[in-house]
């Protein structure tokens, strides 16, 4: 009857283990109603009109997509992310990472793994952190079996929020600031920083790097890249040496009002909640829009249609100009390669290149950040535009080129309408691809999973 | 009338287990009215209103606000046209609140109910009425009145007096003068076991 | 001591006059208060980034203007409106009226003088509405002489909102709407929406009429026009045939958040204010910005510094991409030009001029709308993406025409960074504007305001 105790925090831990333990359900046994909710982040039954936890296979929902990746491995398999109860298999399961058994190697390296498990920070302890990323991924494909996880966001000692993915670290140190330093508050974005960023691999040894050095814009990360002449790969069509944008929603979000009025991440994607009058952060991280009474609600008085509403409209916003920009960008890179086909040289391509290259950074900045259109309407509209401009900017020089060469008409539009067609313009071999995938899948991974079995039975746990 | 009391009087052979249950349903009456301090609904200080901690919030934020000199939550959420309606919503409220409370059902984010938008409002008008309405245009406008009154007030004045931020977790770490426990400590150190 | 006596002795009506006064210091004898706070609107001290109630000439600010409005007044002569103190001022000294004098028209009619005005519904109950727009700007000089007023908002009777001016209602109408079913709430938004709205003239006639046939988004109002093909002036380099969109701050605020989220224009050019124990509604109408306190701050709770940057922000990064479209228009023109230069045809220019047009509205849409970055950031944002892209996609088609006709480069971008370089490019001769216009200043408004003042004497007014 009286409820008044509630307000008092009842802990009592049931076990004892160590910093860097890696699984879950050990952490759980102490604070179980974090870690059920937690383990929700499996419900791939709510699916937004752009987002939420559904699989949504990408290159399906938008063939261009294969054009616009075309010679990189993102052409292959892309998906919409879903819930971190998935990180693992996702992984293992996407043909980007291909299928090294038998002699062969992975096309990605370690680094890959980076952020997908807190058996990350646990295996960097022990090895260094340069020497967990160097390698062909599958090197520790048996040492990385937990999906993300209480020890990436948590010290073990005291249930703090921590970093603990050093490349967040250093980007910080490199921009002289101190992450040690920040507010409570600005830690419950921070720990998500350490993964839904911009990103890129450094060197020969492939060392994860955040590209801040510059500032955090757009404009900024690309003056970043383009000061190194980096490329992330060399495009198959149009020749241009590209950069592929990974989700960089810390990036975006911090542009937008709800950061300058300062929201951080787990305000709308880990709100509060109360079960049995204990107040406690709802693990399960996800679409706030599946949960907009305790996440909106708190702060705006409208109705959940109206609230919804509101998201999608900027959505179809942006959405509409993306797409646009898509198809010039597809254009751009068929007419590319049509200019090379007549012979076109190369200080001819040069600037035209370097165009494509701006545009498709533009694009994908925002295609690849899944709450970027929400978090940061404005901004991710002006970045469009901007894109827009630079790619048909490319387009009119290639006008002048092609008709140079002779060719003074439109180049016609590739039949990709859907994911198959695109994927055979760009000559990939889908069927070997997937049958070697399946196999590795059936054969290699039960050998992984063995392996982290026997390991993990040797972690020291006391129960209390 | 007399037959009617009849009629509820049980046969005998029943009397003494009814008797018997009167007095338990009675007593738990005493004890659950006593232990959730009903009797301080009838006054009209806030602090009886974080009785139940749920109110928390809204207590904190309006003793941070400038009306805290002068209105109570009553002033605002219980109508003050007449003796009737005021008590009648107050037990109608207070009732469905310790229910919802009671059975736990509480949302995380609670939102004030239409019924209680109109009483509200209506205070708001009682005590500014003068300042919002100028009695020039009255005479002037039949409709100046509801014009000026319809719109809600705090569309604009969106933060008073409980701030924006709406939750039961909004003030965690609020001093509030959470009331004591009516259970005596002697039952509580007898329980505890 | 008690002050709530005053608002009960503040009002005593003065005087009583006709339901079409147009003088506002008749009105302001019953209604002082009011009537003082308008009389500000003749400050003209406060200028923020881009708007506010000083004068600013806009082809000096940005002479690509005078370009993109070749052969149309407006190259002539444009600024940044200020307060309504100035409407009648404002029309009777700008170029764009010319200087109607010794047997010369005006090359605008009557119609023009529509929103500037109390004299106006008084007029037009007089002679009818067609009969009103009819004839040259100059034919109603003398019967337009009071700014803007409490009779174009008021009824006389029982001060209630009222619309005074027919377009609205016939645009209304035409919906199937009701103007006389709205809320007051809607009313506080609609008798702006008399004026602030996007426009044009009809037939022969001049028929003033809002374009909402087709919905209020700028591609339902284009495709009114186009529907139509409509045009308001043939440009002089492109020979395009161009619309012009006059300030339609109206239905850009319509779709942005603040509307969505129920406010209207009075909310914050119109706020309370408190005097005397009494609040009433602040009538120097002007530039929130410059009012912070009681706009903004009302319902956000930050400072104001943090709030004006929010404002400029919203216009800084719509600037941006507007400010890009604008160069690609001038491109666009001079292309153009070039290309009939070089004997291209009808049939070759069409789709290229169908996509200046278009693109240029866009545009025209979001400069003309001097809140629209503020009142609807992501709409504005959009639709200059849309104008980006038609712009360029109508280079291209020139690149590739220019280069048919055997000129296959850059087409040099004029010289046109001051207004008078470019007013020069164009062909204007604007000593001569100028000389003229002053002359007409001079010598023909004083005898308009003399008729005026005479006929005034006559005006049935009941001290009371
Ligand atoms: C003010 C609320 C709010 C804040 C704060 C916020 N987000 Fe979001 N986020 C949203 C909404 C709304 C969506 C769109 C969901 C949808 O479309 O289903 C979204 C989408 C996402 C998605 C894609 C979700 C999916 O279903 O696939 C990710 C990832 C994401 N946000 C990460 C972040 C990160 C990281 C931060 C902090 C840097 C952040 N968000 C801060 C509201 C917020
Ligand atoms: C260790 C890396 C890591 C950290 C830390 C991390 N995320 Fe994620 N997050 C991921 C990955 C990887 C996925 C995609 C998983 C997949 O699709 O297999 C993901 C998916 C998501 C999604 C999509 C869920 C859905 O239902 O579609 C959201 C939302 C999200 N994260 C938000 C957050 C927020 C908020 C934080 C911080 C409180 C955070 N993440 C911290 C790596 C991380
Ligand atoms: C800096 C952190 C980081 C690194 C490094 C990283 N990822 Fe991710 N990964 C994420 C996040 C965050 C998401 C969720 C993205 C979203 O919002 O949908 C994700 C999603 C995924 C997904 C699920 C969605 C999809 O794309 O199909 C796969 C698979 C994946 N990553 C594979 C990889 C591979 C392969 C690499 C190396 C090339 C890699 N990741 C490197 C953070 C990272
Ligand atoms: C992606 C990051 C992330 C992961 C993974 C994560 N947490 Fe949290 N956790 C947070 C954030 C953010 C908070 C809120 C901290 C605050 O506001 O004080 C939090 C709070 C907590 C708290 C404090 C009480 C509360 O509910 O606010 C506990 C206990 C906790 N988490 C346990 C866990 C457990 C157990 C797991 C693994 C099943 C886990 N967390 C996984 C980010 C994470
Ligand atoms: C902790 C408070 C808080 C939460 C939670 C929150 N918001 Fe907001 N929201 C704000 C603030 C503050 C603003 C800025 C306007 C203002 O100052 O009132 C804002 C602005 C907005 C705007 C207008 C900005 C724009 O992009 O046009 C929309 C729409 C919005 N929120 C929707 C949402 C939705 C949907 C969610 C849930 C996914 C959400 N908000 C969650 C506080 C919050
Ligand atoms: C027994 C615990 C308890 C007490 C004591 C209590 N409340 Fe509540 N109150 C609640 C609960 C639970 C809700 C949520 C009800 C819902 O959402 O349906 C609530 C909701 C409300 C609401 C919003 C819903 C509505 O009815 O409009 C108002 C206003 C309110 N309370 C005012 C008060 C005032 C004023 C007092 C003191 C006179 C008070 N409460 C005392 C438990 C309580
Ligand atoms: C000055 C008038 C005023 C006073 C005093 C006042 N309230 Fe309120 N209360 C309001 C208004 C207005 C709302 C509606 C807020 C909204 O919907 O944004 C409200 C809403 C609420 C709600 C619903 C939750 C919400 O924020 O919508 C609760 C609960 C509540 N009040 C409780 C209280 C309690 C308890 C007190 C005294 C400690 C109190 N109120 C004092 C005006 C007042
Ligand atoms: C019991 C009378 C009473 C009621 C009911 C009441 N007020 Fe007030 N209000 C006052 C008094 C007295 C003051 C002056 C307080 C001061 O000067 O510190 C005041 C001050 C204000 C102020 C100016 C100070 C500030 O906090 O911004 C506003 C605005 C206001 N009230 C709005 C409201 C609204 C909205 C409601 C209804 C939700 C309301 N009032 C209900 C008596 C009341
Ligand atoms: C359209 C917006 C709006 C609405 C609706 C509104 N107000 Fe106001 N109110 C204002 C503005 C603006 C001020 C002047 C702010 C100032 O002086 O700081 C004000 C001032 C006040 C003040 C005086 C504050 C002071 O310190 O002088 C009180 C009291 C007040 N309002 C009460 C109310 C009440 C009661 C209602 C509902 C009947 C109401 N308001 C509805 C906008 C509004
Ligand atoms: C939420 C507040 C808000 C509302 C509501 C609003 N505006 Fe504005 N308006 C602004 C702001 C802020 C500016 C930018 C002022 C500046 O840049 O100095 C502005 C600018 C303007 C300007 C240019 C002012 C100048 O100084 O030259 C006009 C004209 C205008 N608005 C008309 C309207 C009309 C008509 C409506 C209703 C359809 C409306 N506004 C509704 C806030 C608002
Ligand atoms: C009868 C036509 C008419 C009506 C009705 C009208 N306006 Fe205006 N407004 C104008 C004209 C014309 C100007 C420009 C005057 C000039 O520059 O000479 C103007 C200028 C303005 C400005 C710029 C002031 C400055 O300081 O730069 C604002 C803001 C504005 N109006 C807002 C409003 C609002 C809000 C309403 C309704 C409450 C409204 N107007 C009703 C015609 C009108
Ligand atoms: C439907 C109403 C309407 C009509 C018709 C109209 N105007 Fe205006 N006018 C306005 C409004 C509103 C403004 C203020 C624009 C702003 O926000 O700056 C304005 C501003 C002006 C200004 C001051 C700013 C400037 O452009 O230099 C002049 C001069 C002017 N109009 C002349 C004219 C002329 C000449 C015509 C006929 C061709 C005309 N107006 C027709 C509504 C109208
Ligand atoms: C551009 C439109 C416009 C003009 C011009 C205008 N008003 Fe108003 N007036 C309004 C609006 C809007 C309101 C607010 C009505 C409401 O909210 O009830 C208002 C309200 C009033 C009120 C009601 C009391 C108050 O302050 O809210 C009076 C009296 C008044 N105006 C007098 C005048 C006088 C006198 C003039 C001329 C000097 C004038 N108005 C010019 C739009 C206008
Ligand atoms: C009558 C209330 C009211 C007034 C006055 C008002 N706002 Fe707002 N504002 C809102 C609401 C409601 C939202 C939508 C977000 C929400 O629901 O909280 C909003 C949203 C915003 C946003 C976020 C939307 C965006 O474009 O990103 C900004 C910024 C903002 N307002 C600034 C201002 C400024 C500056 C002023 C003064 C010129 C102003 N507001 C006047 C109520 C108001
Ligand atoms: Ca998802
Ligand atoms: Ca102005």
């Amino acid at each position: 009857i009286e409820r008044r105790t509630e307000a008092v925090f009842a802990y009592t831990p049931k076990v004892e283990y160590t910093q860097w333990e890696p699984r879950n359900e050990v952490w759980g046994q102490n604070f179980p109603r974090q870690y059920n909710r937690y383990m929700q982040t499996a419900d791939t039954s709510f699916a937004s009109k752009y987002n939420g936890g559904a699989m949504r296979d990408m290159l399906a929902e938008d063939p261009r997509l294969v054009v616009l990746w075309a010679g990189y491995a993102f052409s292959k398999e892309y998906s919409q992310g879903r819930g971190h109860y998935y990180a693992i298999n996702d992984i293992q399961n996407i043909l980007r990472t291909g299928a090294p058994m038998e002699g062969q190697k992975s096309p990605q390296p370690s680094t890959c793994w980076t952020c997908k498990s807190p058996d990350v920070p646990r295996v960097m302890q022990e090895v260094g952190i340069a020497e967990f990323y160097k390698g062909s991924w599958d090197t520790r494909g048996a040492e990385i079996m937990n999906f993300i996880g209480c020890a990436d966001c948590h010290d073990a000692q005291n249930m703090n929020l921590r970093i603990t993915r050093p490349a967040l670290v250093e980007a910080y140190d490199r921009r002289g600031l101190d992450i040690n330093k920040v507010s409570h508050q600005d830690m419950r974005s921070l720990v998500c920083a350490q993964c839904h960023v911009e990103y890129y691999f450094q060197g020969e040894d492939k060392y994860l790097v955040f590209p801040w050095d510059k500032g955090f814009t757009v404009e900024d990360v690309e003056e970043y890249y383009d000061s190194y002449t980096f490329k992330d790969w060399t495009h198959a069509i149009s020749k241009t040496p590209m950069l592929k944008a990974q989700h960089p929603d810390f990036e975006i979000f911090n542009s937008g009002i709800h950061a300058q009025r300062g929201l951080s991440c787990a305000d709308c994607h880990m709100p509060y909640m109360n079960e049995g009058g204990q107040k406690f952060t709802d693990h399960k991280i996800q679409s706030p829009l599946n949960n907009v009474a305790n996440t909106c609600q708190v702060c705006h008085r409208e109705e959940t249609p109206k609230l919804i509403a509101n998201v999608y409209e900027r959505q179809d916003k942006i959405k509409q100009n993306r797409d646009k920009l898509e198809e010039l960008l597809v254009r751009a890179h068929v007419e590319a390669g049509k200019a090379w086909e007549l012979g076109a040289k190369e200080i001819e391509m040069q600037a035209i290149l370097q165009d494509i290259r701006h545009a498709q950074w533009r694009w994908d900045f925002i295609a690849a950040s899944h709450g970027g259109s929400f978090h940061s309407p404005i901004e991710c509209s002006r970045i469009i535009s901007t894109g827009i401009d630079i790619a048909q900017e490319s387009r009119i020089k290639l006008a002048r080129l092609l008709a140079s060469y002779g060719y003074n008409k439109e180049v016609p539009y590739p039949d990709i309408d859907t994911k198959e067609k695109a994927q055979k313009y760009i000559g990939l071999d889908m069927q070997k691809l997937n049958a070697d995938k399946e196999k590795f899948i059936k054969e290699v991974i039960p050998q992984w999973k063995k392996q982290a079995e026997e390991r993990e039975k040797t972690y020291a746990i006391k129960n209390l | 009338m007399i037959h009617l009391i009849k009629r509820l009087i049980p046969p005998d052979k029943w009397k003494f287990p009814v008797l018997i249950m009167l007095g338990i349903f009675f007593g738990l009456f005493i004890y659950s009215f006593h232990i959730s301090k009903a009797t301080s609904y009838l006054s009209d200080n806030p602090e009886t209103c974080i009785n139940c901690h749920i109110m928390v919030p809204q207590y904190a934020t309006w003793n941070h606000s400038s009306h805290r000199e002068f209105t109570s939550c009553n002033e605002c959420h219980v109508p003050h046209n007449n003796f009737f309606s005021h008590y009648y919503f107050k037990a109608k409220d207070g009732l469905r609140h310790a229910t919802i409370f009671t059975l736990r059902a509480e949302p995380q984010v609670i939102h004030i109910k239409e019924a209680g938008v109109q009483v509200v409002q209506n205070n708001c008008i009682r005590c500014h009425s003068n300042l919002i309405n100028s009695a020039s245009l009255m005479v002037h406008n039949v409709n100046h009145k509801t014009n000026r009154e319809t719109r809600l007030c705090w569309e604009c004045h969106k933060e008073t007096p409980h701030g924006r931020v709406n939750s039961l977790s909004s003030t965690p770490n609020a001093l509030v003068p959470l009331l004591k426990s009516p259970v005596p400590q002697w039952l509580k150190e007898l329980t505890d076991k």
